[in-house]
Parts: C-alpha cells; structure tokens; sequence
C-alpha cells in the first residue's frame, strides 16, 4: 500500500513536470513566431542592420530553435532567465519582488473568497429554497458574471474617491490590498460558495445522513459531524486550483489598482515587447498553476480515505 | 397496552408532486408487541419502506406524515419535534438500512461511526464507550475487532458492513428494531448469516419489524405478517396461518409465484399486469385491475380490513362472498 | 465434449489493477454447453460467473485459453471473420433499466442489431422484423415509437429479449435477466425465455445467484467460486446429491419461503470471501472449508467424474 | 395471449398521451421548455434577453441614426438626453451606437469560438475517453498544458505573435477553450462507456465510430448544451478583459471593454463613458449563465457549478 502512494506520487510529479517542460517550449515556440525581427522591433526603425544582428547574436537570436531552447532551459535551471529588453535587468530580479506582491495579494484575495464563499454557500444549501438561498445564490452568480475591472472600478469609485476610506491605488500598506482583495476574489467567492451549495445539498441526500439521522442526531450535528467532511473534498480541489488562479489573473486588478505584481509585469512585457520578461512571467505562472494541480490532487488524496488507500 | 413496543394507527404518509399528492402510505395500522418480530412484505413500491421512514421520522421533503399516529412504548411519536425526536431515534428505536455500501459514512472509521451512538445518548468516557464498541462489534459477529474498529467502510465486505450497520443499531439495546430490506444487497451465504444474526437478536428480547419483498427472509424470521399493496395493508395474519391459507388473491399470487419456481411444473405462475402508479390509483381496490377473481364491486369501491379469522384480517370483497371460509 | 455446441477450453481472464496486480476474474475454466439445453453458471457476486459469460460469447477476449463454436474457434478471430459467429451469439443483460440507450425508440432498439449486420434489405423488411420480434417477446405493437422510460422493468427486459433475438442466434448468454424484477414479473420472464427455447430451439447459458430460480429453468448447473469451477453437472443431480462443500453450503443458505422449516438448520459459512486479486493457495475455497486439509492448500483439486457430475474436491477422491 | 404470462401494462404518466411522439428532438425541447417555465422563470427571461441582444447586433444600423464613428466634438462627453439616450463620448460619439455595434463583437467573439471549442474539443474528448490507451494519455498531457496556461495569459501572448484581428482572436479561444470541453466530455465519454447499454451496443457488433455517434453523443448533449451556456459568458468577459487591456479589439473599432477603457479616465466627470458598456456585460453575461444554470438544473447533466 505504502509504495503504491510513492509510485502513484511520484508518477504525479513526473506528469508535472512534463507539463512544465510543455508549457514552456510551447511559451518559447509562440514567442518565436513573431514575424520579422523583435530586436528590430524593439529598436525601432533608427537601427541599423549592423546594430539588430549584434544585438540578436548576444542574445542567442540567430541560433536554431532547439539549440536556443536548450540554452534557455540550461539557464533556468541555473536561476538564470537571461534579461529585460526594456528594463535592463535581470529577469529574476524583476519577477522576485512582483511576485512577492501578487503573493500577498492572492492570499488576501482568497481570504475573501473562501471564507465569504464557503459561509455563504453553507448558509443557501441548510436554507435550500428559501428566499436566503435563492438571494445568496443570485449574488454569487453576479459574482461570476461581473468583469473584474468592473468591480474593480466600481470598489475604487465608492470607497477610494468618494467616501476616502481606502487608498485608491498602489500599496503603502495593508490598506492597500483591501480593494484589490475584494475585487480579485469576488468572482471566486461566487464559485466557491456555488460549489459548496451543491455539494453539501448533495452529500445530504447521502443514504449514510439517514444512517446519522436514525442514530439520533440532529440536523445541524448531522451537517458539521458527516456531511460537511465529505461536502468540502471537492472544494478543497476548487480552492486549491483557485488559489494558483489568483496568483496568475490578477493582471487586470493589478493593472487597476496600480500594484506592481506578475500580472501587471506581464501587461508591460507585452506592450514592452520584452520577450525574456514575457518568457519569465509567462513560465512563473504556468509553473504556479501546475503546482497548484498537484496540490490540489494531493490535498484531495490525503482527505479522501478511499483514494488514499489507492482502492 | 403496555405489551406492545409499537403501536401504529392510521398512518398515512403522502408526497407532495407537482402531480399533486401521492399517498405512500394510505391508512396503515399495525402492532409490534414486545419480543415479537413482525414482517412487513410486498413489491417494490408498495410503500413498506415508507411505514419504516415514518416510525423513524425520516420521511423525507416532498413527503410528510399527513395524518394517523405512532406510539412507542406508549409515548407518541408523531407529536414530538426533531430534538425530541432525535432522544428516542438510536435509544428506542434503530434501523438497518438495506445498501450497507451507502449507508456507513466513507470517510469516517467505522469504529468511530459505532461509538457515536453512544456518544450522542449517553455521558461515558471516551474508553467506555470505545470498550462497549467493541463488545458490540463481536456480539454481531465480527472478527478481529480491534483491527475492524479503525477500517473505513470500503474495506470490509458487504456481510461485514451489514453487522458493522446491526452493532450500531444495536449497541443501545433498542426496544425496537426496523430492518428494512437487510439482505436484499447481500449473497445468499452472506444473507442466511445475517438472518441467522438476527434470529439471535430476537431472542435477547428485542421487538423487530423486518421489511422485505422476499417471502424467504419473511418466512424465516417473522411471527406475524402484514402483506402491503399499493399503500395498504392488504392482508395480516400470523406467519403460518398466512403461509397456509392466503386469503388475499394478491398474497396468494406471490405465495403462488414463489412456490411454483419449486414445483416441477414448466410454466410458471405469475400475477399480471406491474404494481400501480401510486399516484394514480384506481378508485376502487387496488389490486383489481390484476385480480383474476375480481368482481364488479372491486372497481368501484374500496374494501376494508375485516377479520376473517384469530388474528387474520383481510381486505378484500371477497370476504362477503362464500369463497372465503 | 464433442458434441458441444459451444466449448470452452481452460479459459483465464486477468483484469490488472496496476503495474504488479491483477483480478483474477475467471481462473481456468474448461466447459461444454450442448446443443438445445440451458446450462445454469451459479455463484455469488464476484465470482467471475458474468465474465465467464461475457468469454464464452467473445464480448471480451481471455487471456489465456480458447472458446469453440460448432467446433471452430472463435477466439482471437479479427473482427470480420468473427462477426458471424456474433450473430450466433448473444446476450441479455441484468439491468433492464441500465441496457437500453435512453435515447432510442423501440424500433431503433431492436432494429440496432439488424441494420449493424446489414441483415434486412430495406427499411419496410426491417419494420416488419422488429414487428415480428416484438409480438414474440410480447410487446403491444403499437408501442412501436415509445422510449424505454415509458416501460416497467418487466417490459424492457422483454425488448432486451427482442434484441437478443433479432439475429436469430443458436445461443444467448441471460446474465442474471430476472434478478432486478419483482417475483410476479420475474415469473413472466422466465416463463417467456422458455416458451422461446421451444420454439426456437434455442441453447442459454443462465448466469443467477438464485437457486431457485436455477433449479427451475436449468438442465445442469455449473457452481463457480472465485473464477474457478467447483462442480458440474445435471440439475437435480446437483441439488439433490450436492458434493461439493461450497455446493452445499450454498444450498444450505436458501431461505425457504415456509414458516413451519424454521426449525432447519441452515448452513452457515464461516469467514471472510478470498480476495480475487491475492487467491489462496491450492483449494480457493480452503479457507473458508470446514473440511479442509494440508493437501488442499499444497494442491489445486481438478474436476473429477462424480455419479453424472464433475466435482473439484480433494474429499472425493479419499 | 397467454394469461399466465399476461401483459403488463404500464400506466403512462399524465402529461404523456398516448400519442406517438412526432419527433425525438421535438418533443424534448418541449419539455425542456416547459420545465424551464415551471421552474425557472428567469432563465426564459435570459433567454429573451439574450435573443434582445441578438436583435439589437443585427440591426444595429437600423436601431439608430448615428454611426459608431460619428466624431461629433461639440457634442463631446455630453450626459444622456433623449438625443443620445446613453450620452456621447470623449469623441463626440454615441454610446447607444457604439454599444449596438460593440455588441456584434461581444456575441460573435462569445458564441463562434465557442462553438468551434465544443465541436474539437468534443470530438477530442470523446474519441480520447472511447479509444483510451495511450492516445489517451497524450490527448489528455496536451490538454495539461493548454490548461497550465491563464486563457487570458495565453490570449494575450498569441495576440503578441500573431497580431490582433478577429481571426486572430477565434484562434486563440479555440486554441485555449478546446482543452477544458474535451476534459469534461471525456469523463462524461469513461462514465458513459461503462453503460451496459454501450456494451450492448459493442456486443453487437456495432463500430466504434456509429456507438460514438448514436450512443454516446445523445447522451453526452446535456452536458455539451450547458458547457457552451457557461462557456459564452467566459468568452465574453474573456474579449472585455483582453480589451480593457488594450489588447482585443483596436480602435475605432466599438468593443464593450474598449469603451470601459477608454471611458476610465473620464470616470469622475462622465461615469455614463463607463456606465453603459459595464451593465451590457453584466446583463449579457448573467443571461447566459442563469439559462445555464436552468438548464444544467432540467437537462440534469452532473456536471459540478464551476
């Protein structure tokens, strides 16, 4: 049983990392079809063709496809991610820090959600079909349905400019990241209290509630004792998988609200047309959002007695 | 009055569809005396496991106990509220459910889905209750407790799950237990184990009301039958007196169906037609529409139970004709 | 075992589980089902008897052994050269509820067979086929267009029946087609399946958990316990002079529908089933054997001439 | 007929008659509709609105006497009046307009690369869920990777390459969207595959490709019907999000989330700039998903709200 959890661990992590491996050829492929020379681009039309062609060559531009991949991944593994076109630095230097901050900000962000969520989506499935329900059920799809930069918007309107609560942007302290929280976790909390809802109406109408029920306890017993354990393994994988989404979306409310993190970097390299720093970003957050798959595999093996024992 | 553990009267229980209502349970009486163990038999959707759910308070929405009453011990059931409820549900009475692979919590030890029992009605420490646990675990016939008290349900087998459901019933020393369709999920070696379990249990003292389609476990365990159709209580008797002399064309049609698979006879007998639509009965007896004795009487108008022998009641036209005694 | 009209030799089927472990569903099975007769295979969930049934029709393919019909072999046949045999072939399923698409009409149900074989030539003969088929089984011709929602148990099974008829086929495996219906309707099935055997000479292979049942429609029975044969043979032979230990522990769990047989002592088997993943050594049945020896863990019994039956015990031979 | 084996007869349900159904499809969309009457009002509701929305994009140019690129500047950042009923922009322009014509983009850019998603990644899906094996395992590592990407991560680096253009942006989404369907109607493919129905099927000899057409693609419509319901919505905001960002729709061309971006500015003086565009993606967006959500809740696919 034991080395069957290993292999099946191990295998996990294999497939991880092939699809890191993907993520990132198919990052350094796409980047390579641009048509035309980006240090050209980059350079502007002043350049002269002397100029482009020793940029390029410093850069690794002019080598094959494969060589330059393998030269790109050599590095990577070494903690070097080449540098910026456009701001001259190191690329780990520039997704260090902004990843610090969009690190905060999803743990923030998925505060809100989670706690908001899951207490509101307990609340609709114990009054299922009440007007409570339906209301909460209501908000929460408004959560999913509203665009991001519309809340964010909308939260910086009221309680930044007009009644001067919060700091409209940038982060000076945690007054900061209150709106940006609200504004990146809102359309989760909607989908995590929707997922609660249907999960514990559904693990109640479970044959073992009656068994609890015959037993003698109540209602509310029934809910926290046996229902919400087995109502909260699949949100557990949600919020596993949500918690690498905020790390990666957060490009519009860090845009919005002015926060230096991964997203708002990620904005700039494009506009920029920095590939080193799009290759960086982009490969940060697929490796964010692969480990977050696997945790939330993990979290679900470690919860679920019947997988644990790989039955 | 005091002899009987369960006294059920005029029990009916209805689903409220948007086809209107439908009524699972349509005027149901019965007794349980203490020590006794009476069968409740039928086909699927004759509303027994129904009667079971309305003793226990676990009728479940659309459904709702419309009218009658139910008294255990000479206390009323259908008045009191859930928290009431809750005190005499595990302590009074218990049940066994017929899917054993549902109905343990799949996350939980079942050890610890036993001990809760006790947990919930009683104040004992921790290692009294987990020491009464394990008592009951061997008491029902498992091996090797302490190593069964920390296994999760899937890893024990079906026969195995079914004592695990029977000790948590039983670990209060319930005056009642309601067994509905206990072995109906099993093997057949597995199954005659259980019956053979609850034979037992019956003898400790314990009343049981067992619920089942099949006249085999009826037969074996069961001292007085009800017979339900369509809702009611179609025929009730003693267990022999109903084995030897059904009255009821539709008690006789399952006797006749059961028994003639032992004959040597090629073709066999059946009854007709499937059980009724509940919600869309016909007015008069139920069963007429697969009767082959049915007269003009049993269209239009619904019998009544009538007693037609010692402890033989039956509800049918035919009591008014010659047929019968 | 020559005038078999399917025979099966020495089938296995493994089911892996992962890299290093496999069920062991049906472990050596060698039987012959003779033209014209039905041949019950009884046991308890687990035993392999469904996967037995779904071998010997070539639903699934064996890992190791072979099956012949009319003595050719029909196993490891590419799919043209097997589809005839398929026609032979076929199956009703348990679940009448679970074996019908939900989204087909009746006619498509039982037509399915005839327009996958290219038997019918136009669309009318196949009409009339299905129409053919359905008053055989028993079904009112003008539920023609209905969906199988609208049926009772009882009645899909009767279009599971149709279909299996469609192609005429010479044997038909009933994997348990009567367990999932109450007594009264179970009774109309089998009452149907033998007036068809008559009329159509057909042969069953009738997999049950029900003796009864069995005993009823069967002309001999085959009782398997973890994927292995422990007896073979004639009905009344089996159930009167059962030899086996497992036989007749089995007959001795039927719960008789009579109150005054109470008083009979019912055979209680002890223990825990082997798991079919791990099977015990020698004997699968040793450990859960009162009889059982040192002879039984260190030798696997094979099937031995017993009166008119075969039987796989050790105790006979002594 | 023999009385022992007598007929059984079936009561049929009242709102069954006895007649022969006319046809399959027909008869289900009724029920689904009536259902939806019965139990969700307001997912007929979202259906009206969205056949509003429909409308309102075809004819535009008929609905009103401005063009999306009026530049009208003495009439610049004027409120709503009867004139312009939702007010002009920065540029003299009419939001009402560019709102019709904004919504050309929303519902083409939600529905078509939907569309082309569910159609590959159904097929996708259910020949990786049918066939298995190792096909099987490459599909889905492939699908992996899609996925390890933020959609609007991997739009935008695709916009980056390949330049911005509708074309440009239906490869995109399809690129992204294909994986999520073809996950899903993969398990839907493992579940449906264990029905002993399929195994009839295969017993009988049917092909692989007729069982995946007859029996499992029936079956698997629910929950393709709901996937695309949930999908437009996440399109749309997709398209707004991206254009917001500056990187969807150019102007001058009209886009909801273009107009939100370029209204931001004015926000204080002029909050209508951003007002309007905001509440037609909100609307559109809630429409879509209540009537996935009515949907989900009659057709019953179990499928998980996400």
């Amino acid at each position: 049983m034991r080395g069957n959890a290993t292999t099946s661990l191990l295998r996990r992590l294999l497939y991880s990392l092939i699809t890191i491996v993907g993520v990132a050829a198919l990052v350094f492929v796409l980047l390579r079809m641009v048509p035309g020379n980006p240090v050209a681009t980059l350079l502007g039309e002043r350049a002269d063709a002397e100029t482009v062609e020793r940029i390029s060559s410093s850069l690794g531009l002019d080598k094959p496809l494969p060589v330059q991949f393998a030269d790109y991944v050599l590095g990577a593994l070494s903690g070097d991610f080449g540098e910026s076109f456009t701001l001259g630095k190191p690329v780990v230097d520039l997704i260090g820090p902004a990843f610090m901050n969009t690190l905060r900000l999803a743990i923030a962000a998925a505060l809100v959600a989670w706690v908001v969520g899951i207490a509101c989506g307990l609340f609709a499935a114990t009054h299922k079909g009440a007007l409570v329900d339906r209301l909460f059920m209501g908000i929460s799809l408004l959560g999913v349905s509203l665009p991001v930069f519309m809340v964010a918007m909308l939260l910086q309107y009221v309680f930044a400019r007009y009644l001067h609560w919060l700091p409209v942007a940038g982060i000076s302290d945690w007054t900061g990241y209150v709106l940006p929280a609200i504004a990146l976790g809102w359309g989760s909390a909607g989908s995590v209290a929707r997922l609660v809802r249907s999960s514990v109406i559904e693990e109640l109408q479970q044959d073992y509630i009656d068994t609890a029920r015959a037993k003698g306890r109540t209602k509310r017993q029934v809910l926290v004792l046996h229902a919400l354990r087995n109502a909260m393994l699949p949100v557990i994988t949600l919020m596993a998988m949500q918690f690498s989404g905020l790390l990666s979306g957060a490009f519009i409310t860090e845009t919005v609200f002015s926060i230096n993190g991964i997203g708002r970097l990620s904005v700039q390299a494009i506009t920029g047309r920095d590939i080193p720093l799009l290759q960086g970003t982009t490969l940060l957050i697929a490796f964010v959002i692969v480990m977050g798959n696997l945790v939330a595999d993990l979290l679900y093996g470690i919860s679920d007695p019947r997988v644990r024992k790989g039955v | 009055m005091l002899n009987s553990t369960l006294e059920v009267s005029h029990l009916c229980t209805s689903f409220f569809t948007d086809r209107g209502e439908v009524k699972a349970v349509d005027d149901v009486s019965l007794r349980v005396d203490k020590g006794q163990v009476v069968g409740i038999v039928g086909e699927s959707g004759c509303g027994k496991s129904m009667v079971a759910r309305s003793v226990m308070g676990l009728v479940k929405k659309p459904g709702k106990i419309v009218g009658g009453s139910i008294v255990l011990n000479g206390q009323e059931l259908t008045s009191l509220d859930d928290k009431e409820l809750c005190e005499v549900r595990g302590r009074d009475v218990s049940m066994v459910f017929q899917e054993p692979m549902t109905s343990l919590n799949p996350t939980m030890r079942v050890g610890r889905q036993v001990q809760e029992v006790v947990a919930i009605h009683e104040q004992v420490s921790k290692e009294q209750a987990r020491q009464r646990t394990l008592e009951i675990l061997s008491a029902v016939g498992i091996p090797e407790v302490e190593a069964r008290y920390d296994a999760y349900p899937h890893e024990l087998s079906g026969g195995l799950r079914q004592r695990v459901m029977i000790a948590m019933a039983m670990i209060m020393r319930p005056s009642l237990l309601i067994a509905d369709e206990p072995t109906t999920a099993l093997d057949a070696t597995v199954e005659a184990q259980i019956i053979a379990l609850l034979k037992r249990l019956a003898h400790t003292g314990t009343s049981v009301l067992i619920i089942s389609h099949n006249l085999g476990v009826i037969a074996q365990l069961a001292d007085y039958v009800y017979v339900m159709y369509a809702g009611r209580i179609v025929e009730k008797a003693d267990v022999c007196e109903l084995f030897d002399n059904p009255l009821h064309p539709y008690t006789h049609g399952l006797l006749g169906a059961v028994s003639s698979l032992r004959s040597q006879s090629k073709v066999l007998q059946t009854i007709p037609g499937v059980v009724p639509n509940l919600a869309n009965l016909p007015a008069g007896c139920s069963f007429a529409p697969r009767c082959d004795r049915c007269m003009a009487a049993c269209d239009s108008v619904r019998p009544e139970l009538v007693t037609v022998g010692a402890g033989h009641e039956l509800c049918c036209h035919l009591t008014k004709g010659v047929d019968v005694l | 075992m020559s005038d078999g009209l399917l025979e099966a030799y020495d089938l296995v089927k493994d089911f892996p589980l992962d890299r290093k472990r496999c069920v062991h569903a049906v472990g050596g099975v060698s039987l012959a089902v003779n033209a014209g007769e039905t041949l019950a295979i009884v046991g308890e969930s687990g035993c392999g008897k469904s996967t037995l049934g779904r071998l010997l029709i070539g639903a699934l393919p064996p890992t190791s052994g072979e099956v012949r019909f009319r003595g050719h072999t029909i196993t490891g046949l590419k799919e043209k050269d097997f589809s005839p045999y398929r026609r032979q072939l076929q199956l009703i399923f348990q679940d009448p509820y679970a074996s019908l698409d939900p989204r087909m009409k009746v006619r498509d149900l039982i037509a399915e067979p005839l327009v996958t074989h290219k038997v019918c030539a136009t669309k009318d003969e196949v009409t009339q086929r299905v129409l053919g088929l359905m008053e055989s089984v028993g079904i009112p011709l003008d539920y023609l267009n209905r969906y199988p929602h609208q049926f009772s148990g009882g009645q899909r099974q009767r279009i599971g029946i149709a279909r299996a008829l469609a192609l005429d086929p010479a044997l038909i495996v009933c994997d348990e087609p009567v367990s999932a219906l109450d007594v009264s309707v179970q009774n109309q099935i089998l009452n149907l399946l033998n007036e068809l055997q008559e009329t159509r000479g057909l042969t069953y292979v009738f997999i049950s958990h029900d003796l009864s049942v069995v005993r009823h429609i069967s002309d001999r029975v085959c009782v398997m316990f973890l994927g292995k044969v422990m007896e073979v043979g004639p009905t009344e032979e089996v159930f009167h002079k059962a030899r086996h230990p497992y036989t007749q522990f089995l007959l001795g769990s039927v719960l008789l529908p009579d109150p005054h047989q109470r008083g009979r002592q019912m055979r209680l088997l002890e223990g825990e089933p082997p798991s079919p993943v791990d099977p015990p050594s020698g004997c699968c049945f040793r450990t859960r054997c009162p009889y059982a020896t040192e002879l039984c863990a260190r030798q696997e019994p094979a099937l031995r001439k017993a009166g008119d039956a075969a039987v796989a015990c050790h105790r006979l031979t002594e | 007929m023999d009385p022992s084996t007598g007929f059984d007869v079936l009561p049929m349900a009242e709102d069954e008659p006895g007649h022969v159904p006319a046809s399959a499809a027909f008869d289900r969309i009724a029920y689904v509709l009536r259902r939806l009457a019965r139990d969700h009002k307001t997912a007929i509701v979202s259906a009206v609105v969205i056949v509003l929305f429909v409308l309102g994009a075809v004819f535009a140019p008929v609905l009103t006497p401005y063009d999306y690129n009026d530049i009208n500047l003495s009439q610049r950042l004027s409120p709503p009046s009867l004139e312009h009923l939702f007010g002009t922009d920065e540029g003299g322009r009419d939001i009402l307009t560019r709102m019709l014509y904004g919504s050309r983009v929303s519902l083409i850019i939600g529905v078509v690369p939907t569309l082309l998603s569910i159609a590959a990644g159904t097929l996708i899906g259910m020949v990786a869920g049918y066939v298995g094996g190792k096909v099987d395992t490459v599909i889905m590592r492939v699908a992996d990777v899609v996925m390890s990407f933020p959609s609007m991560l991997l739009a935008m680096v695709v916009m980056y390459t390949l330049g911005d253009g509708t074309i440009n942006v239906f490869f995109t989404m399809v690129l992204v969207g294909w994986a999520g369907i073809a996950r899903v109607v993969r398990s839907e493919t493992l579940k449906l595959k264990e029905r002993e129905y399929v195994e009839a099927a295969r017993i009988m000899g049917v092909r692989p490709t007729r069982i995946m057409l007859r029996h499992l693609l029936p079956n698997c419509l629910p929950t393709i019907i709901v996937l695309f319901t949930l999908e437009v919505p996440s399109s749309i905001l997709t398209e707004s999000g991206l254009s917001f960002l500056g990187m969807g729709v150019q102007p001058p061309n009209a886009s909801w989330g273009l107009m939100v971006s370029a209204g931001r500015v004015f926000l204080y003086h002029a909050p209508w700039l951003c007002f309007a565009p905001c509440l037609a993606i909100m609307v559109i967006v809630l429409a879509f998903n209540y009537l996935g959500d009515g949907l989900r809740d009659v057709l019953d696919p179990h499928l998980q709200s996400q």
